[in-house]
């Protein structure tokens, strides 16, 4: 698995990367919904007539897994923390990683379905 | 504790060392001590919870949005759950976290790069360490203080809205 | 239980000289496995404290040679120093510098990069070489460091040795308590060092580390070996109060002065040249004859004292190259040395006499060989010049290690027979004597009033009835029933290695006090109030203790001092 | 002039887990002065009341880092704590924590000394031979006294172990290699007579390495020796990061006439 021959700096080059890039994509995410009022924001038309927008279905997809990577890339750091055998070692980092797979294909899927309305 | 010979080296050596000692270890509590250690403990201490707070929060948002795939009704039903008052404390304390973990974050990809701690250099007595210096402690109050201003201001939004 | 543990070299101790000799023998043969055992873990050897420098010629070009620093060193023992032993020191010492600077030792520097030295006591030319005021640190972080790149080296941490296995000619090994568990194990090689230190626990105002008791010693004494010059005690002339910490003579090599209640620099009317840079066993005959003379403070806690006055010096300074010296004067003493002078006074401080050893450090025994303060080869002669011990540390654990190697190698594959008996006589003197004793007076009572004799008695000056008089008193400690250990536990039971320290205190003690009435006369660091004159005809020569079983008095014996280049002369400084 | 003598009680833990498993406090009262500290007070309380306590100790001046323990909450020397500075009338002794405990207050530091060594922490330069021989010119590394500060602080370090309890990856990380010895990594490489960075670079970039440090600071909060390992640690990061330049000139040699 690549993530397994990662040197530990790469993956905190990442995880840091995708902490900056989440702040990015969070930041634009908000202001989108500040462009509102707060009660309409959320109304269901304008969701989903905002899925029907390109650029934000990349960048909410971007930040889908930006986010991912770096929470679960957190979450691992932890339970790495935790224990240290290396039967724990080698699950959590399967389970993390799948964990994160599973969080992104789910999301995307709502994203795919919600675009594609 | 048990160390493999291979970690053991020749540091000290116990051949006949078949003592009970106790792992001595502190464990979870290790982590769960934030006042003694000073203003950075703390911060440690929050960056953690507030990072598992905010991946349990996303997934569960992940979770909210896919309502979106079952019409207008699944969606109203998911949204109501965040309009009661209880929803609207755990998104505070969501708009809380997030800001604190993010500027805090920030301010931690700097000093993890080794930026903003100051140079190392002949210490004089009574020590006091270069790496706690005030910046860095400004640093975490400002993302406390900002954190407690976003909560408010998303409360007065929320609140003032449902009423 | 008994277990025995097999290796080609065993060093006691990891002061400078146990490591500095376990990274020669390490280096010099790969196949060697070296054993370093030592009472206390590594770091935490007493070497650790040593402050000031390394005295070493490292500047010829600017006017330095090694010829003097040879005078230096023997003018300053007091012509009692073996000539050809002080010229092997100094000789040799300039390379164990550099070697040093290559393992990384963080010498002070000058601005273009070379290595800085500064004015120490007794030298004619700034020779000690330092590394702000933590010398001995640095030297024992750069030593351990070092020894860690050699997987041949072993560390037995909280080893506490109690006797050495010999067959009367030949050194076997040693029997030895591994603290953590309490088992009594022996272990064995063809070849031994040992650098177990000073003693200088023996006295309760001290600089010394509480685990500086003369149990290495002691241990060499009970199998038959000669200790040296027992009575040449070095008291260090500022010591801070209450606690005893030391000062570095840096301070004063870096332009303190020493001030009485007058407010006057008296160390004018006693050595008119060098002042405060006198050696040390003169500026502390001349501080107490000042408190004698009734020109002393009283410290708050009732004793008398003079201060060293730093404040001159400067922030600045004081800060960059005597850092350590200020953190020991404000957590210790409650001064800043930066504001105010500190209240200093003479103090317990080196063991000139140790084991009798020639000039290669080796005993009296094949394949056992003997390095740093726990030697007495004769380099310090009556009267150590500072920074001179480090530097002996550093040459002779180089030597003996060497040695020690080439030795071990030759006899790696010799099978060797050990008489099992040795080992039951030490089992049964330490387990059935002392560890099942019993008794009614509390050990550390027998502690504390030994040392306090000794302060009292065996102070920086000395005469024939009271050197009787703490002798009589300490025939009468032995005689109390105090061996007994109220901690029956095996683990880590320090109780057990306190009263095993006691008990050799108490015999090495007597020798110093056996010596220094013998001597008549006053020689360097012993100096005898009724007889204050040194007096070479009778004199001129070692003294030598053996020890006599059963706790008989031991036997003093003289042994020749080697002269090679200087005639004795009058000392004027 | 005499000093003024307070008594304070002394709780001291206790416990030998070869005898028994649970351990206990145990109470002594002891009179203090202005400069007694906690380590005079427990010798004391060894001498003259309870002399099973278990303790270790040696130089009582702060620079042999074997006194370390828990004193009133926090990991401290006790030779280098005094008794008037705590500021309580009771003391409560306990051994470090995150050490495995052997007896009373004496805890085991194998994995510790095991971690320092494991960074290979010893000069390495392919260009000078470490070993100085018969044949050596006897020169020195010309390295100045800015150089050397660089480095020096952290050369301050007497492995007393107490950052190493205080920081709350090692409550829970057994293999991370802890501050004191990250630390020392960094020491070498700012000693400009190095040039084995990359080898250390290898060692501490691995999972249960230099990363697990998340700027808690609690090992710089009670260094007593004013070390900062938090400061070593994260420049060695910048150096991983990038962030910081690899620009060290390692030094040379002085010629023999210089
Ligand atoms: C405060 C102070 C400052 C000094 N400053 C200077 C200075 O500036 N310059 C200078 O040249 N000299 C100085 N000296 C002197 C110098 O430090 C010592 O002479 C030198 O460090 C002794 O080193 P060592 O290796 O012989 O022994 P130590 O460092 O004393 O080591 C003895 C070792 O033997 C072990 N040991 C002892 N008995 C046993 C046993 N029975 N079983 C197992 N192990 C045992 C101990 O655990 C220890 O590891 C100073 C001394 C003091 C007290
Ligand atoms: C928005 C900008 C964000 C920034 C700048 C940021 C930055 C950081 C940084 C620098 C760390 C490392 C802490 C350390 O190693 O000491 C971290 C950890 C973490 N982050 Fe974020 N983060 C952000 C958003 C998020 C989000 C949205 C989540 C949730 C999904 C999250 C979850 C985590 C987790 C779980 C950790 C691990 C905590 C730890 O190791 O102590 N982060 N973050
Ligand atoms: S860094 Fe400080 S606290 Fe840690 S072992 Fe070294 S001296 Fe002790
Ligand atoms: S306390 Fe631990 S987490 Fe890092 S800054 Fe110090 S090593
Ligand atoms: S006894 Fe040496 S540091 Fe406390």
């Amino acid at each position: 698995m690549p993530l397994l021959t990662l040197r530990e700096s790469q993956i905190m080059k990442i995880h840091y990367l995708t902490g900056i890039g989440a702040l990015f994509f969070v930041a634009i995410h908000i202001l989108f919904r500040l462009i509102m009022p707060f009660g309409q924001s959320l109304e269901y038309e304008n969701v989903v007539a905002n899925y029907n927008n390109v650029y934000y279905v990349i960048l909410l997809e971007l930040m889908l897994i930006f986010i991912s990577i770096h929470g679960f890339n957190g979450l691992r750091v932890i339970l790495l923390e935790l224990k240290q055998t290396p039967w724990w070692e080698s699950i959590i980092t399967i389970l993390v990683l799948a964990a994160m797979i599973g969080v992104i294909a789910y999301g995307t899927r709502t994203i795919i379905i919600g675009s594609g309305l | 504790m048990d160390l493999k010979s291979g970690d053991n080296d020749n540091s000290e050596i116990n051949p006949s060392g078949k003592v009970r000692i106790d792992d001595g270890r502190e464990g979870l509590k290790g982590w769960l001590n934030p006042t003694r250690y000073g203003w950075e403990r703390v911060s440690y201490w929050l960056q953690r919870l507030t990072g598992v707070g905010l991946l349990i929060y996303f997934i569960g948002h992940v979770y909210e949005t896919s309502s979106l795939v079952n019409g207008i009704d699944a969606w109203n039903s998911m949204l109501e759950l965040t309009q009661t008052t209880g929803g609207h404390i755990f998104l505070m304390l969501v708009i809380g976290a997030s800001t604190f973990h993010t500027v805090n974050g920030i301010r931690l990809i700097f000093t993890e790069s080794g930026i903003g701690l100051g140079k190392p250099g002949r210490p004089d007595y009574p020590y006091d360490a270069t790496s706690l210096n005030y910046k860095q402690k400004s640093g975490i109050w400002v993302a406390i203080i900002l954190a407690i201003i976003a909560m408010l201001y998303g409360g007065m939004v929320m609140f003032g809205d449902a009423s | 239980m008994t277990e025995t543990l097999s290796y080609d070299i065993i060093i006691v101790g990891s002061g400078l000289a146990g490591l500095r000799a376990a990274i020669t023998a390490a280096s010099k043969y790969k196949m060697l496995k070296i054993a370093v055992l030592s009472k206390v873990q590594v770091m935490r050897s007493h070497s650790v404290s040593a402050e000031g420098g390394t005295a070493a010629v490292l500047y010829d070009n600017e006017g330095d040679n090694i010829e003097s620093h040879i005078y230096d060193t023997i003018k300053g023992s007091d012509f009692l120093a073996d000539q050809d032993v002080a010229e092997r020191l100094v000789n040799w010492i300039p390379r164990e510098i550099i070697q040093l600077d290559r393992w990384g030792m963080p010498w002070s520097r000058r601005e273009n990069g070379r290595i800085d030295q500064r004015k120490f006591g007794g030298y004619s030319f700034p020779r000690a070489t330092y590394a702000q005021d933590k010398v001995g640190f640095y030297e024992m972080q750069t030593l351990y460091d070092t020894c860690l790149k050699f997987d041949n080296i072993s560390f037995f941490n909280e080893w506490f040795c109690t006797s050495i296995l010999h067959d009367g000619n030949d050194f076997q090994g040693f029997t030895c308590i591994e603290m953590k568990s309490g088992n009594f194990v022996k272990v064995i090689a063809p070849a031994g060092i040992i650098c177990t230190g000073g003693a200088g626990r023996i006295y309760s105002f001290s600089t010394y580390a509480y685990s500086s008791t003369p149990d290495g010693l002691d241990m060499a004494y009970r199998a038959g070996m000669a200790l040296k010059d027992m009575e040449f005690v070095q008291f260090h002339p500022t010591g801070i109060l209450p606690s005893g910490i030391l000062i570095t003579e840096g301070a004063r090599g870096e332009g303190g002065y020493l001030i009485n209640s007058e407010g006057e620099r008296f160390m004018k009317n006693y050595a008119r040249e060098k002042l405060e840079l006198a050696p040390r066993d003169v500026v502390s005959r001349s501080m107490i004859t000042e408190i004698q003379a009734g020109r002393g403070f009283k410290h708050i806690t009732g004793v008398d004292c003079l201060k060293l006055d730093l404040t001159h010096l400067g922030e600045e300074r004081i800060k960059e190259k005597l850092a350590g010296i200020r953190e020991i004067g404000i957590k210790f003493s409650g001064i800043d040395v930066i504001n105010e002078p500190i209240e200093v006074r003479p103090v317990c401080h080196y063991m000139m006499g140790g084991i009798h050893s020639n000039l290669d450090g080796a005993t009296e025994f094949n394949g056992l060989w003997v390095a740093g303060e726990a030697s007495c080869n004769s380099t310090h002669g009556a009267n150590r010049l500072g920074a001179n011990s480090t530097s002996e540390c550093l040459v002779w654990g180089a030597i003996t290690g060497d040695l020690a190697a080439n030795y071990a190698v030759k006899k790696k594959n010799v099978s060797k027979h050990i008489d099992e008996m040795q080992f039951l006589r030490e089992e049964k003197r330490i387990y059935d004597g002392i560890f099942r004793g019993s008794g009614d007076v509390n050990p550390y009572e027998i502690r504390k009033t030994l040392t306090d004799t000794m302060d009292e008695k065996a102070y920086v000056y000395r005469n024939e009835s009271d050197l009787i008089d703490g002798l009589k008193k300490i025939r009468s400690l032995k005689l109390l029933s105090w061996k007994h250990i109220d901690d029956q536990a095996k683990e880590y039971n320090t109780n057990f290695i306190n009263v095993m320290e006691i008990d050799s205190m108490l015999r090495v003690a007597e020798v110093v006090l056996l010596g220094a009435i013998n001597r008549r006369e006053s020689r360097g660091a012993h100096s005898r109030i009724d007889y204050p004159n040194r007096d070479d005809n009778n004199f001129l020569k070692h003294t030598l203790a053996y020890y006599n079983s059963g706790d008989k008095e031991p036997r003093m014996e003289w042994h020749p001092v080697i002269f090679t280049r200087y005639a004795p002369v009058e000392r004027k400084y | 002039m005499s000093e003024e003598t307070s008594r304070i009680k002394l709780r001291v833990f206790r416990t030998n887990y070869n005898k028994s498993d649970s351990p206990y406090f145990d109470e002594f009262d002891v009179s203090v002065k202005r400069w007694t500290t906690v380590l005079d007070a427990l010798l004391d309380a060894k001498c003259y009341s309870d002399s099973s306590l278990g303790i270790r100790y040696s130089c009582r001046m702060a620079s042999c880092g074997s006194c370390g323990m828990k004193i009133n909450g926090k990991p401290r020397l006790a030779c280098y704590t005094k008794i008037s500075e705590l500021n309580d009338q009771t003391i409560v002794c306990e051994p470090l924590p995150n050490f495995p405990r052997i007896r009373d207050l004496v805890t085991d530091f194998t994995q510790f000394f095991a971690h320092h060594k494991k960074i290979e922490p010893y000069i390495q330069n392919k260009d000078v031979s470490t070993e100085v021989t018969e044949k050596d010119e006897l020169t020195e590394y010309k390295q100045t006294p800015e150089e050397v500060d660089n480095y020096l602080q952290f050369s301050y370090c007497i492995k007393c172990g107490l950052c190493y309890s205080a920081c709350p990856t090692v409550a829970t990380d057994s293999k991370f290699p802890g501050p004191q010895a990250l630390s020392q990594a960094y020491r070498y490489l700012a000693d400009n007579r190095d040039d084995g960075g990359s080898t250390r670079f290898k060692i501490i970039d691995e999972r249960h390495g230099i990363w697990r440090c998340h700027f808690a600071g609690s090992c710089s909060n009670v260094c007593p020796k004013g070390v900062d390992p938090a400061l070593g640690i994260q420049l060695l990061k910048g150096h991983l990061m990038g962030v910081s330049k690899h620009d060290k000139k390692v030094a040379s040699m002085r010629t023999k006439d210089e």
